[in-house]
């Protein structure tokens, strides 16, 4: 009852803010979600201590026949899932909790709806995260989906917010029907869609189907984790409030597909092949990413690429068969990522949301210690400094990279050096040297209120511990993992040269970061527009479907089909016209027809055989 | 000597037949017809239908050519001129059709086998009446019921309506 | 001499002469109750109906009634009495009375019944003289109007050549059986088949099919509406009843297939295509009538008793319908200045709710809608055709009919839902014209749901 | 029970008599809604007491008819049937609700409407090819008026071009249906338009070719599958609001039902022998009906090519051969019907708040018909097939079967599903989103517009509740199928 | 080929011919002349028939025949009449009031 509880608070939280949000007002809205998401998290602690002992499931209901077989739909809490709750609660009520901040503004504007929308996100996160069987992933799946597009558009009076959250909806989708076959394919191949039952018969069943069936589920992470190639939503999805873009596309929605892998992780191990595939894809997003983000100076932007990267890494690491590596990534990543998308939310609030460009601002150390602080833990757990918490994590990827091919630890590597680069080139530039806002708006920016500021803190202190964690979690997942020193030290090499770069261009001054990106220009254009994919999509591929569609419409439909069909009318009438002609009213020329027809008539009678 | 009355007979119906489709003023036509019934009244007198012969003579050359005399006197001659003669156009189109026609129906006529009755007729005329009166008294009513009606009908249509 | 099966004519004939010696001495004040008086003349021919012992030959055996042709005479005389007292309102309102209108269409309709049951040609001749003279007349009886006369005298001069190869088929016949009886005859003659040819031709003249139609639309347009409505449906019954009468006779020779596929096949598409381009409702209508007769053609394509029981079935439902129909037109030809043109119909919802509606129940009638009758007819023909293997010709029937939908659609539209431009003094709907009315729209919707009232009684 | 059923069939119609007998307006509606809830009420009885587990058609009435013609009259009702009822009976009391505003001629218009019911509720209870017909011609002559009369500026043509098309595809049928009952008679020397007479034959090879090829070209202008497909967009762009969600949700079902009932148990061998040719109209369907949705501005055209593309998803699933394909069909059936008829609704009110269904006069109004945003977009979800609303049981359903036996069609009709996302979240961003790129003086009209009235809100949730409840809950619906497709499948 | 046979054939040409009047005849009269033309041909292939099989029906059509060609001739001409009194004297060409 309790684990169900876990899924149902947020439910109900939506549910109650969604009918009566109007009538109870903003603050009690988000009063309601803060509680609904609180009470989720508690619970949720409690089933862990449970789970991590004893995995148990709960049966819900029978959701429909399929054939001979039923379809139960039902809850799994298993240690990955209900660690991953846990986390997931936690991260969600804190985001939930600096909300209220961020949005305090907005009050008054139908604001509830954001808490209705987050609320319902929840929901659908921990129903991926806890359902046991795929169809109930499927739900999430699609529910995290729809959660993301109505928060993505939520300032939906803007043409860009609602564009990027269509585009979000769509690469979703294509993922999630690529995921849906995958569920079908696994469905014909096991029998069955529970995922318990599935890991049972997992080694009986034809490999390559099962590669085709792992090929395509994880074609739905790739459109949930923004990987190559279905990425170009994840930094447009920006276009939504901070807490959202904390939330779904750093801390939790994003990682679902991650997630989802590992936990279907027996399929995938059965699968060499599909593996091959995943970590191709993560790794390429990985290094993909991380230079796209070494170009961006969009406040969030280069966050949400950095997000892309450290997500193709954990892909990476599922692929190269290190789960837990990936898995504890995840969730250190979720505090820090969180972390990192809070203090630019932050900064963004400080200026009433009307500065996204980090070279506008500048110098805001002065003025917003707090989220300094919280920005510096974040970059420095994300760039992988020791002793936090991205180092340990991290460093368990790197080297299982390096432990399978010498070629993949250096991609990682350069990847962890982008990352400390690009990260610290955007906290130098927020919070170091001159303060470019001046002039642009009234007041000095100022410190964000508390109850910003707690969740910040309360994450960084995750980001700085959660590391130390490891050996625990390794545990619960029944994997033993040690520190390999020599990769340890190389990346924190790493780390720290990318950071030390950064602060010597732009804290030092030693180059003058506009004229190398001028004289690098090429590379740059290409960094900045993601390989042009971006642009592919937008013109080639949107822009040519709707195109192709009009054409298609004004052509085939209109001209050929409906145009053939209008044309019987004219058709028949000019037909009719044409046969008039004969009834005009002569007498004779009446009796004429009728001698010839006879004629005929006469002539087919007497000759026809 | 049969076929000679026939030649003579057929010659006569044949000119009489142009006289009524070409003459230009209809009461020339209406009197090519007027010869026409009676080169058929002589042709039914050659089959030996008698009985026939003088009905179509009392009702044609009596009956319905009083008929047409008496509507063309009623009509003004000067505006008929305008409508005298026959179109050149149909005729044209016309001639042909009927050509082949004619073929047609010489071929079926010529091929087909006709039954044969047998009946030795002794007296036509007594023959006819007696079949009239017997098998056809019921048409015959029903004739003399369309004669009604016909009268009444053209009483109708060329009384003066006031 | 077997009186007992004239009786119905013999009934019909008495009321004609006692509305004939009442009309000679009435004068024109007593117009409505001659008319009406003759409008139950039928009514009484009807009910004599049931005392005739059939089937029986009499009259040398020119004569014959069988339960179809007591059938058809029924359907016939119930036709005739709707559309009597269907006449009498029209002819006053437009001025042209004449109190000869009473008995005249009984003459035709004594025509009509004697054509039923005639099985000589002789008899067949005459009684379609009968017929077709009273016909001329009614059509162009109409005071002081020229187009009805023009009408009349096309109509007469195609039904003259009509005659004169109806007679000329009778004498091949008469050649090649020796009979004008009509009788089996088995064996390849080519005068048989030319006899069979000009007999085809002139009854298909009267049928209005095409090639031989071009009366059709002139003498319907031409001729008094209520005249119109009776052209349209009071012969086409006793036609149809009497083909397949021939049917019997003919149909062993393989031009008679051919024969009826090509004049059914062009009534149908030539008549559905020309209709299109009409401008006047009634021509419209009239070229549905020639339509619809390519339609009947194919019931008389081969012995089939599926075909023929619903080509009858649909033939009298036909009937009735296109009675109903014209007499939509002639209450709405009582108003001042109205002509048939398809404008004047724009927004007939509006004026006259009720005689908008039925026109358009009778205009989907045609359509071949169910619930109404003349589905149900179709569906037999379907059915029919299909159990002779006559795909191609039901194919051409499916068509035809889908050809047909968008000229009946026009008028709906027009009427419905389209405002009108011109306004009409309204018109008053007589007693009589009510009359026929609800009796035809009642008949064509309660045997669309009960066919088998009607249907079962046509035993073939 | 029996009794029920033919109540539910007729009621309406003794309603129509009435309502068009009583020229009174209140009277008129009071008597539609209440005449259809009682019908809806009736059919949720025999709905809930429908034993799923037996084989065959339950509450059978079967009377003669007409003997001579072997026409009785035969209803009754199987498990695709009852559900039909169900969805058609709903539909139709959000339908007349929905209509509670009409001030045009209000008496014929609800008058036409339960016309229209009884013969929706007739074609699918019927047993009897002949009464089937005959209801399935009767919806034609209501609908042409609907659209006729109430329709927008290019009503006449849309309604003459619906009425010649959808005529055009039924006289198919009823040379179809004449040429296996002459079959029948031929056979056993007994005439019947019975269906379940006619179930027990095997027909030759040829005669099931063409009357698949007959039926099938009556049913799939009912449906509209591709290519015969472009009435549809114009009969609903032009229809009234009521008029559509009536033809989106319950016409257009007719012919899927159609297969259903007749082409697949009729002419089995046939329709195996056309499978390759229905799935590649149907997946043709799909897709291109979606790049037509897509290419539209204006949004019930929009919304009826996306019909198009859904009826493409379910003959797919008809004729995939599978039980779960065809219950996922079924399912489908009843899952558009209440998407479609959601989603007409919104078009409908918009067009009557704004008086224009084009996308570029239109935007921005999220903020000010908050209660439209919010059921337009659960109406599109359910269209879309969004889990925990009906359609997504559907598509899984239908594409989980045909994956079995045509896995390649199965994924790329798949395509479907990202397709109609992407045209229904374009509408609705070009709807309801984007005010920024609203003029001034539109932005001060829609400051003034009214959001939903009561009997607007009532008609969506009556819809968007089945539509959640089949979605979540779909374990009862699915079973009520599986008997129909199981005999459907022949076995 | 006997003599009825070939009495036959002038019928035919009779009949044709009667049909050629009423295409190409300009005045109505002609035109029913042309009528009673075709009815002369039926006559005379009645009687001919008659010959050849040796029977008497032919004749008695013949005669009814005599009798239908009166009738029709006597409305015909009625509506010739009137015709004339309505419009003044119109031609056959000219009667195309009624047309498509």
């Amino acid at each position: 009852m309790e684990a169900l509880a876990i899924l149902l608070s947020p439910l109900i939280a939506f549910l109650l803010i969604g009918l009566f949000g109007s009538r109870m007002g903003d603050m009690a809205s988000a009063v309601l979600c803060i509680l609904g998401g609180a009470f989720s998290f508690l619970l949720s602690l409690w089933t862990t201590s449970k789970a991590l002992s004893e995995p148990f499931a709960v049966k819900l209901y029978d959701f429909m026949p399929i054939g001979n077989y039923t379809l139960t739909l039902g809850l799994y809490f298993d240690a990955l899932s209900s660690i991953t709750t846990s986390v997931v609660t936690f991260v969600a009520t804190l985001i939930f909790v600096y909300s209220v901040g961020y949005m305090k503004e907005l009050f008054g504007q139908w604001t509830f709806k954001f808490y209705a929308y987050l609320s319902l996100f929840l929901f659908a996160m921990l129903l991926i995260v806890l359902s046991d069987n795929l169809l109930g992933i499927f739900f999430g799946w699609e529910g995290v989906g729809l959660a993301s597009y109505l928060l993505i558009g939520y300032f939906h009076t803007q043409k860009k917010a609602s564009n990027a959250s269509l585009e979000a909806f769509t690469l979703n989708r294509v993922g999630d029907w690529l995921f849906l076959f995958g569920i079908i394919a696994t469905f014909y191949l096991f029998g069955t869609l529970s995922i318990t039952e599935i890991f049972g018969k997992v080694q009986a069943v034809d490999k390559a189907l099962l590669g085709l069936a792992c090929l395509l589920l994880f074609g739905g992470a790739v459109g949930k984790s923004g990987q190559l190639p279905l990425h170009t939503w994840l930094p447009n999805a920006m276009a939504g409030p901070t807490p959202v873009s904390a939330l779904l596309h750093a801390a939790t929605m994003v990682a679902a597909g991650v997630y989802m892998v590992a936990r279907l992780y027996p399929m995938f191990e059965n699968s060499p092949q599909s593996l091959k595939v995943v970590a191709l894809i993560g790794g390429l997003t990985a290094l993909f990413a991380a230079l796209a983000a070494t170009s961006h100076t969009d406040i969030k932007k280069i966050i949400a690429f950095s997000t892309m990267s450290q997500l193709g890494l954990m892909f990476l690491a599922l692929g190269l068969g290190d789960k837990m590596g990936a898995m504890f990534h995840l969730t250190t990543h979720a505090f820090f990522k969180a972390l990192l998308f809070l203090s630019a939310g932050s900064v963004i609030h400080a200026f009433h949301h009307h500065l996204y460009e980090i070279y506008e601002a500048g110098g805001l150390k002065r003025y917003m210690p707090a989220t300094y602080a919280s920005f510096l833990v974040g970059a420095l757990a994300l760039a992988g400094v020791f002793p936090l918490s991205g180092f340990w994590s991290k460093d368990l990827i790197i080297a299982t990279a390096y432990h399978v091919s010498f070629l993949w630890g250096v991609l990682t590597s350069v990847v962890s050096f982008l990352t400390a680069y690009y990260i610290f080139r955007e906290g130098f530039v927020l919070f170091h040297g001159e303060e470019r806002f001046r002039g642009r708006q009234e007041g000095e920016p100022h410190e964000s209120p508390g109850v910003m500021v707690v969740p910040m803190v309360l994450l960084a202190v995750m980001a700085v511990v959660a590391g130390f964690f490891e050996g625990w979690y390794g545990g619960v997942l029944g994997v033993k993992k040690e520190l390999h020193l020599d990769i340890a030290l190389l990346s924190t090499f790493v780390a720290l040269s990318g950071i030390g770069i950064a602060y010597l261009v732009y804290v030092r001054g030693f180059v003058d970061p506009h004229r190398v990106y001028e004289s690098l220009k090429p590379l740059h254009t290409t960094f900045r527009e993601q390989f042009f994919t971006e642009r592919l999509y937008h013109n080639v591929l949107a822009g040519g479907y709707l195109f192709y569609s009009k054409i298609l419409y004004m052509t085939a439909e209109r001209q050929l089909i409906d145009g053939l069909v209008n044309l019987t009318y004219p058709t028949v009438r000019s037909t009719g016209s044409l046969f008039r002609t004969l009834q005009r009213g002569k007498l004779n020329f009446y009796v004429l027809s009728l001698s010839f027809s006879f004629l005929l008539l006469l002539a087919l009678t007497l000759l026809w055989r | 000597m049969e076929w000679l009355i026939f030649g003579f007979l057929s010659t006569w119906a044949v000119l009489s037949v142009l006289g009524v489709l070409f003459l230009k003023n209809p009461i020339h036509a209406l009197l090519s017809f007027v010869s026409l019934i009676l080169a058929v009244a002589g042709m039914f007198l050659h089959l030996r239908a008698e009985l026939l012969a003088g009905l179509q003579l009392i009702i044609y050359a009596v009956a319905i050519v009083v008929f047409y005399v008496l509507v063309i006197t009623t009509i003004p001659w000067e505006k008929v001129k305008r409508f005298e003669g026959f179109y050149k156009r149909e005729f044209l189109a016309g001639f042909p059709i009927l050509l082949v026609s004619f073929a047609l129906f010489a071929y079926a006529i010529l091929k087909g086998s006709f039954a044969k009755v047998g009946l030795e007729v002794k007296d036509n005329v007594k023959e006819v009446s007696k079949s009239l009166f017997t098998t056809y008294l019921f048409p015959l009513e029903v004739a003399s019921v369309i004669l009604l009606t016909a009268m009444i009908g053209a009483i109708l249509l060329g009384r003066k309506e006031e | 001499m077997n009186w007992n099966i004239l009786i119905p004519e013999l009934t019909l004939s008495l009321g004609i002469l006692l509305v004939f010696i009442l009309d000679l001495f009435a004068s024109k004040k007593h117009y409505r109750t001659l008319l009406y008086m003759s409008a139950l003349v039928p009514v009484f021919s009807l009910l004599s109906l049931f005392l005739v012992q059939h089937p029986a030959k009499g009259f040398f055996d020119l004569f014959e009634v069988s339960a179809v042709n007591l059938l058809g005479k029924a359907v016939l005389y119930v036709l005739t009495s709707l559309s009597l007292f269907a006449m009498q309102d029209y002819y006053e309102k437009k001025g042209s009375v004449y109190t000869e209108l009473s008995y005249i269409p009984l003459v035709a309709t004594l025509g009509l019944s004697l054509l039923m049951s005639s099985a000589n040609l002789v008899l067949t001749l005459l009684s379609l003289e009968l017929a077709s003279i009273s016909m001329y007349l009614l059509v162009s009886l109409f005071r002081e109007e020229y187009l009805s006369k023009e009408a009349g005298f096309k109509y007469l001069l195609m039904g003259a050549v009509a005659t004169s190869m109806f007679s000329l088929g009778s004498a091949f016949y008469y050649a090649s059986t020796g009979s004008l009886f009509l009788k089996e005859y088995r064996d390849e003659n080519s005068l048989f088949t030319l006899s069979l040819l000009l007999i085809l031709s002139a009854l298909a003249l009267k049928a209005s099919a095409v090639p031989f139609h071009f009366w059709t639309p002139d003498a319907y347009e031409g001729a008094p509406t209520p005249v119109t409505g009776y052209l349209s449906s009071a012969p086409k019954v006793a036609l149809y009843f009497f083909f397949v009468q021939l049917l019997t006779y003919f149909h062993h020779l393989k031009q008679w297939l051919l024969l009826l596929a090509v004049l059914s096949l062009l009534s149908m598409f030539y008549a559905n295509a020309v209709a299109y381009v009409q401008r006047s409702v009634k021509r419209l209508l009239a070229y549905s009538t020639i339509a619809h007769a390519g339609y009947f053609l194919l019931g008389i394509a081969t012995v089939e008793s599926t075909l023929q029981r619903a080509l009858l079935f649909y033939v009298s439902l036909y009937a009735f319908a296109s009675l109903g129909s014209f007499v939509i037109m002639s209450v709405l030809e009582k108003k001042e200045g109205f002509s048939h043109h398809l404008l004047d119909y724009k927004g007939l919802y509006k004026e006259h709710p009720v005689l908008a509606s039925l026109f358009a129940l009778f205009l989907f009638a045609f359509i071949g809608i169910p619930p109404m009758a003349l589905f149900v007819g179709k569906l037999g023909l379907f059915m029919g055709l299909v159990e002779t293997l006559l795909l191609p010709l039901a194919f051409a029937f499916v068509l035809a009919s889908i050809l047909s939908a968008g000229y009946y659609l026009r008028v709906i539209v027009l009427m419905f839902l389209e405002e009108g431009e011109r306004r009409f003094p309204p018109a008053r709907v007589s007693v009589g014209e009510a009359l026929t009315l609800l009796l035809c729209s009642f008949l064509v919707l309660l045997l669309g749901v009960f066919p088998h009232l009607l249907y079962d009684l046509i035993r073939l | 029970m029996e009794l029920l059923l033919n109540l539910a069939i007729f009621l309406p119609l003794v309603g129509a008599v009435a309502v068009a007998l009583v020229r009174k307006e209140k009277f008129a509606k009071v008597v539609s809604i209440s005449l259809s809830s009682l019908v809806f009420f009736m059919v949720l009885y025999l709905f809930l007491n429908f034993n799923w587990q037996a084989q065959g058609f339950q509450y059978i009435t079967r009377l003669e008819w007409i003997p001579s013609l072997g026409i009785s009259y035969h209803v009754g009702v199987d498990g695709m049937a009852i559900s039909l009822l169900l969805m058609t009976a709903l539909v139709f009391v959000s339908a007349f609700l929905w209509s509670w505003k009409v001030e045009d001629r209000p008496n014929l218009y609800f008058a036409l409407f339960l016309l229209l019911e009884t013969a929706c509720l007739g074609v699918f209870s019927a047993l009897d090819f002949f009464l089937f017909y005959l209801f399935w011609e009767g919806m034609l002559i209501p609908m042409y008026f609907i659209i006729g009369l109430w329709g927008h500026d290019r009503k006449v043509y849309a309604a003459n071009k619906f009425f010649v098309y959808t005529f055009f595809g039924s006289v198919f049928l009823l040379l179809g249906l004449a040429s296996i009952v002459v079959y029948g008679y031929m056979m056993t020397g007994k005439l019947s338009f019975d269906y379940t007479f006619h179930l027990g034959f095997s027909y030759p090879l040829m005669l099931q070719i063409a009357g698949f090829l007959l039926f099938g070209l009556g049913f799939a202008v009912k449906i509209p599958m591709w290519p015969v497909h472009t009435w549809l967009p114009d009969a609903h762009v032009e229809a009234p609001t009521a008029g559509s969600v009536i033809l989106a949700a319950v016409l257009l079902k007719m012919g899927t039902f159609g297969f259903v009932r007749y082409s697949l148990p009729l002419f089995p061998e046939a329709s195996k022998h056309f499978i390759p040719l229905i799935f590649f109209l149907s997946v043709v369907a799909i897709i291109y009906a979606a790049m037509m949705a897509i290419a539209q501005t204006h949004i019930k055209r929009l919304i009826a090519y996306s019909s198009i593309s859904h009826m493409g998803v379910v003959t797919l699933g008809t004729f995939a051969m599978d039980l779960n394909a065809l219950n996922g069909a079924i399912y489908m059936m009843v899952a558009h019907g209440l998407s479609s008829g959601a989603l007409f609704m919104s078009a409908g009110f918009i067009y009557d708040r704004v008086h224009s269904y084009h996308m570029e006069d239109l935007g921005g109004l999220a903020r000010y018909v908050p209660k439209l945003a919010v059921l337009f977009m659960l109406s599109g979800l359910a269209g879309i097939g969004f889990p925990g609303l009906a359609g997504f049981v559907a598509e899984f359903l239908v594409f989980l079967g045909t994956y079995k036996n045509f896995p390649l069609w199965a994924f790329v009709a798949g395509v479907g599903v990202v397709l109609s996302a992407v045209y229904f979240l374009y509408m609705y961003k070009r709807v309801m989103f984007e005010e920024e790129t609203l003029s001034e003086y539109r932005l001060e009209k829609w400051k003034h517009l009214k959001d939903l009235e009561t009997h607007h809100t009532l008609s969506f949730l009556l819809l968007i509740v089945l539509a959640f409840l089949m979605g979540l809950y779909p374990y009862p619906f699915v079973k009520i199928l599986e008997q129909t497709s199981k005999y459907v499948l022949g076995g | 080929m006997t003599i009825e046979k070939a009495y036959m054939l002038i019928s035919i040409f009779l009949f044709l011919s009667g049909l050629l009047g009423v295409i190409i005849r300009k005045n109505l009269i002609t035109l029913l002349i042309s009528t009673e033309l075709m009815l002369n041909g039926v006559n005379l292939a009645l009687v001919s028939v008659d010959r050849i099989v040796g029977g008497i029906e032919g004749q008695v059509f013949a005669l009814f025949i005599l009798a239908v060609a009166a009738s029709e001739v006597a409305v015909g001409l009625g509506l010739i009449v009137a015709l004339f009194r309505l419009r003044g004297y119109e031609g056959s060409s000219e009667i195309t009031h009624l047309r498509d």
